[in-house]
């Protein structure tokens, strides 16, 4: 090979490896800012909702008032659970064509490093009382009469963050 | 841009006495009850505690607790602290700046995962002496001839020092003075030359003569036998079990942590 | 009798240049010293080195005869195992430590002997114990003295107990109290029928070992050829005659790390004159060069006073290591670095009476020790800086010839009105001076005149220096 | 005791060649601190060393030895603002850098050559330095200057130290150095 030629390919390397340090770089930059722009219009206590990795709402504390309550007594200790149905939560954000019986919702908890995953149909099964209860500390956890759900360590406490991928 | 100064001395320079360099910030505590501690065991610890860098916030946060205890313990609190304080801008820097652009969570996870990887090698480093650092390569495998090779670097490294100042000034003697701007660039290329060309065959001399003095006593005999092998203690296993156990609790501890 | 070391008709050529050593022959009986003496620049340090076999295992060249160490080939045991029989001391006792402590340095000989961790100790203490080095065992080989690094070098040696000793210019670098303290121990060495092999230029000091013999290399041991003796009708050099001054020293004081090396020095020297600072390894002797020649930071006042006025002194200062300077391709550029306008006349009387001629287009690297520190006394000299040349151990590893050129040059400078101040411990050298400075630990403790200050017999115990009756030619002055 | 096969791969005056050469960088790094606080100045000596010891021990994998050993003595002493592993990583990265990119251009005493060699080696300082901002997830492209002016110190401090390298191999080659090592087994 000649030396011009090897000269050559070490300028492209040299320069491959600064642009990909450069891109992978704002392209993380642009994520931080994304992700900071977006969070810094979150009120205290918001649940942000994701479509298909978008942000596209957050679920405010005060919207609660506008949704009916529901509950149910859970069978392993016996106590009642009153709360906001996912369903009814969902309905309020997302459009109707997101909602198909096999669209994926996970429901997330990052503090505690803990999430539950659900189907659409499964949270429009309304006896399976898929629903949040506001925690004394005010903050949401998810309980649910399905069998996956039904006790208290397979619940989400502290949910921080909604999920939701049409297939 | 190439404007070169030579201070006569670093600024934190100075000897104690003939020949001992004292301007590493790196120091050995003797007092250290660490200094019992097999090496090996001492850089197993330093590296398990930079994998905590990994752990998410309240985790880091109990990790550093246990940490800062164990350096209480070893009394090397100002050795660390002293690391910690010449990173202190740079770790004010990401605080601000993470803070600003996201928020305090954040701001406070970097700064301490920085924070742990600037402090936590001080455990190995200010308890352990050239010496020791050559048994722990060798009890790891690396050949004899490459261990005794680092540790004649380190054996080494204040006659190297005294000869770079000595050429500086010998070649300063004779006019060679880089740092005349970028007129004479040229000029100051071949400065330079007058600077690295002694000190290669400086550093060639005194390797051979560290060669010939070590072949003059024997160096690679089949028979050699050291004189002092590393052997865990029950501190050793101690200070391994009670590490161990915290950084694997604090990983897969599940639920049972925050 | 065994014979410790037998050459028959022995060279060795370096691949580099054909030069080295030999053909030689001699034979060392066990029990017995031998001196080798030659021409500096010749093959004493090949020799040593062929002694302790690490020519021909760590150096390429051609090997010529036979050598046996014990009856043995040296060329065809293994390096580990004729060290074990055979022992070195090098010249430079800095460049021979190898690790960072004292007990670390000896301990690492005896590992390679594979003894147990018990025996190991054991020849530790004891040779620390037999060269007093004790106090010093935790410290950094680094740290000590010249004279202390000497010894501990030669407690290495002694640990691993060889047959035979072998000693490559083992004095040249100690000041006379570490030298002599050193051959005191050689002496209780050779009275325990330790076989001793020596090769040393300052003979003086090895004169109280009884039944030391000398051989001399001089016939086919010296493969380089000396400088030629100086031509007498160019004794006087071009140098222009300088105008007359003083050079006034006040309250001087320079520190280091905090600790004051020079303390409150004071005296006046003339231009014309050859000055000797004398004292003992570590009292500041290269510390008050640095300062004259304006590289080491100081208090107090530096001043030259001429009929022109008061000016600060400027000085070439000729380094105790010619290695720190060179680094052109050849003995021409070297000394004609950076010179706009150089006075070729001067250049060409250095060269022939330095006897670097023959030279002048040779990589100055490729040069013996001496000569390359005869190539950078010319590049300071040609740089023919106002006041005169300091000069850092000028005497190192020189002969006799040598060092009568040597002073023959610097004659000529203080014949055309300059200072020449050397730092040195060769007593010799000091004697054949005009004024001597003697340093001591806690500043300057005399200077004078060497007859006058040859009078003060209780001058050298303070400076810590011992002072030998050879030193001084003009014996008839001395009191006693 | 047996020995593994590749610890004769250097013979012992190279390794402690190596080693001391490794010593030198740590000085240099140390003793010549510059006034400039451009990103990667130091590159100049640290480079022209590495690239020298590169030629003086020619057997591939002598600049990773280099990279490493300095790493650990720097470490060692302390060395570097943001600790041990960083400082050990980025040092050996250089050393590394410069066997690989040695590949590719091998001729030390060219000077485009030594120059593209310099510029490739401090740049695998500059990737091991950013890689861990990244894992540690801190904005490394925020610190002090930029990110893009950091990688240019870099890239054009690695290169003068190339071409310094290379300029200290022709002068060793014109004073015999060359001459001087070859008699040394």
């Amino acid at each position: 090979m000649s030396q011009t030629k090897r000269l050559l390919i070490g300028i492209v390397i040299l320069g491959g490896l600064a642009g990909l340090v450069l891109s992978v770089e704002m392209w993380r930059g642009a994520a931080l800012a994304q992700s900071a722009g977006a969070e810094a219009t979150l009120t205290p206590g918001a649940v942000p909702i994701y479509l298909q990795g978008q942000r596209v709402a957050a679920f405010e504390p005060a919207d609660l008032e506008r949704l009916p309550l529901a509950n149910f007594v859970e069978p392993v200790e016996n106590k009642t659970q009153e709360g906001w149905l996912l369903y009814d939560v969902l309905r309020l954000y997302l459009p109707e064509e997101a909602l198909l019986a096999d669209t994926q919702v996970r429901v997330i908890s990052t503090s505690r490093g803990k999430s539950a995953e659900l189907t659409w149909g499964e949270i429009a099964d309304l006896k399976n009382m898929v629903m949040f209860d506001l925690s004394g500390r005010g903050t949401l956890k998810l309980v649910s009469l399905l069998d996956r759900l039904a006790t208290r360590d397979q619940w989400v406490q502290d949910t921080d963050r909604i999920e939701v991928n049409v297939p | 841009m190439l404007k070169l100064r030579w201070p006569a001395r670093p600024p934190s320079a100075g000897k104690s006495h003939r020949g001992e360099t004292r301007w590493f910030t790196q120091r050995l505590v003797e007092t250290s009850p660490l200094r019992a501690a097999d090496p090996r065991t001492k850089l197993a610890l330093a590296l398990g505690a930079s994998l905590a860098v990994m752990l998410p916030l309240p985790r880091l946060g109990l990790f550093l607790a246990g940490y800062v205890l164990l350096v209480a313990w070893a009394r090397l609190l100002p050795e660390v602290g002293r690391h910690l304080w010449r990173a202190r801008w740079v770790l004010g820097l990401l605080f601000v700046v993470d803070f600003w652009l996201v928020g305090p969570e954040l701001a406070l996870t970097i700064s301490l995962r920085v924070a742990l990887l600037t402090g936590v090698f001080a455990l190995f480093f200010s308890t352990t002496t050239p010496r020791e650092l050559g048994l722990a390569l060798e009890a790891l495998r690396l050949p004899y001839r490459y261990a005794f090779s680092l540790t004649l670097a380190l054996a080494s490294l204040s006659l190297l020092e005294e000869e770079w100042q000595a050429i500086r000034e010998a070649q300063a003697a004779r006019g060679v003075q880089p740092g005349r701007g970028l007129r004479e660039l040229w000029r100051q290329a071949g400065d330079l030359v007058a600077f690295t060309v002694p000190a290669i065959v400086l550093t060639t001399r005194r390797a051979w003569n560290a060669t010939e003095a070590a072949y003059a006593r024997g160096f690679d005999s089949p028979h050699r036998r050291p004189y002092q092998s590393l052997r865990l203690s029950r501190l050793d296993y101690a200070l391994l079990g009670v590490c161990g156990a915290g950084l694997a609790v604090l990983f897969w501890g599940g639920r049972f942590l925050p | 009798m065994t014979e410790a070391l037998r050459l028959d008709a022995v060279s060795f050529r370096y691949p580099r240049d054909g030069l080295g050593v030999g053909p030689v022959s001699l034979a060392l009986p066990a029990g017995e010293a031998l001196l080798l003496a030659e021409a500096s620049g010749g093959g004493k340090s090949t020799l040593a080195r062929l002694a302790c076999g690490l020519i021909p295992h760590l150096y390429h060249g051609e090997l010529r005869g036979e050598a046996l160490l014990f009856g043995q080939p040296i060329s065809r045991q293994p390096l580990w195992a004729i060290s074990e029989r055979a022992g070195l001391v090098f010249q430079n006792p800095a460049m021979q430590m190898l690790t960072t402590s004292v007990e670390d340095e000896i301990i690492f000989g005896l590992e390679n002997l594979g003894l147990s961790p018990a025996e190991v100790r054991r020849r530790l203490e004891a040779a620390l114990q037999c060269l007093g080095l004790e106090p010093l065992r935790q410290r950094g080989p680094q740290t000590l003295s010249g004279g202390e690094q000497q010894k501990l070098a030669l407690a290495c040696a002694l640990a691993r107990r060889p047959d035979l000793l072998v000693l490559d210019e083992p004095l040249s670098m100690l000041d006379s109290t570490a030298a002599r303290d050193l051959v005191g121990h050689l002496r209780e060495l050779q009275a325990a029928g330790q076989t001793l092999l020596i090769c040393e230029h300052r003979r003086e000091f090895l004169a109280d070992l009884p039944g030391l013999r000398t051989a001399r290399l001089a016939n086919g041991g010296a493969a380089r050829p000396t400088a030629p003796a100086p031509d007498p009708g160019s004794a006087a050099g071009p140098l222009a005659a300088a105008e007359a001054f003083s050079l006034t020293v006040q309250s001087l004081t320079a520190r280091r790390g905090g600790r004051a090396i020079l303390r409150d020095l004071e005296f006046t020297l003339a231009a014309g004159q050859l000055v000797a600072v004398l004292g003992r390894n570590g009292t500041g002797k290269t510390t008050l060069l640095r300062a004259l020649a304006g590289l080491q930071p100081a208090e107090g006042r530096l001043a030259v006073q001429s009929a022109a006025g008061e000016t600060a002194p400027r000085f070439s200062l000729v380094f105790q290591n010619p290695d720190l300077q060179l680094f052109q391709a050849s003995v021409r550029a070297e000394i004609l670095f950076r010179l706009p306008q150089p006075d070729l006349a001067w250049y060409e009387w250095l060269l022939n009476h330095l006897g670097l001629k023959r030279y002048e287009e040779a990589p100055p690297l490729l040069l013996s020790e001496g000569e390359k520190r005869r190539v950078a006394l010319a590049t300071a000299l040609m740089r023919q800086a106002p006041h005169g040349v300091l000069l850092d151990e000028p005497s190192l590893g020189q002969d006799a010839h040598h060092k009568a050129v040597l002073l023959r040059t610097l004659r000529q400078l203080t014949h055309a009105g300059r200072l020449v101040i050397m730092a040195t411990h060769d007593l010799e050298l000091a004697a054949q001076a005009d004024m001597l400075l003697v340093l001591g630990a806690n500043g300057l403790v005399a200077h004078g005149r060497p007859a006058e200050l040859m009078a003060e017999a209780a001058l050298w115990p303070r400076a810590g220096l011992w002072l030998p009756d050879w030193a001084w030619p003009a014996a008839e002055t001395r009191p006693c | 005791m047996t020995r593994p096969a590749w610890s004769g791969y250097f013979s012992t005056f190279q390794l402690i060649l190596l080693a001391l050469f490794s010593a030198l960088i740590v000085v240099a790094k140390i003793v010549l601190r510059t006034p400039l606080q451009l990103p990667g100045h130091t590159g100049i000596f640290w480079m022209a060393i590495m690239l020298v010891a590169t030629r003086v021990v020619p057997r591939r994998g002598a600049a990773s030895v280099v990279g490493v050993t300095s790493g650990i003595m720097a470490a060692f002493l302390g060395a570097g603002d943001f600790g041990a592993l960083n400082t050990f990583l980025s040092y050996t990265a250089v050393g590394v850098g410069v066997d690989l990119a040695m590949l590719l251009l091998p001729n030390m005493e060219n000077l485009p050559q030594a120059a593209l060699v310099g510029a490739l080696g401090h740049t695998g300082k500059f990737l091991v330095k950013w890689v861990i901002g990244v894992v540690a997830q801190a904005p490394v492209g925020f610190l002090a200057l930029g990110l893009a002016r950091s990688i240019a110190g870099y890239i054009v401090f690695g290169a003068l130290g190339g071409v310094l390298g290379a300029l200290t191999l022709l002068a060793l080659r014109r004073a015999g150095y060359f001459a001087y090592l070859a008699e040394k087994k």
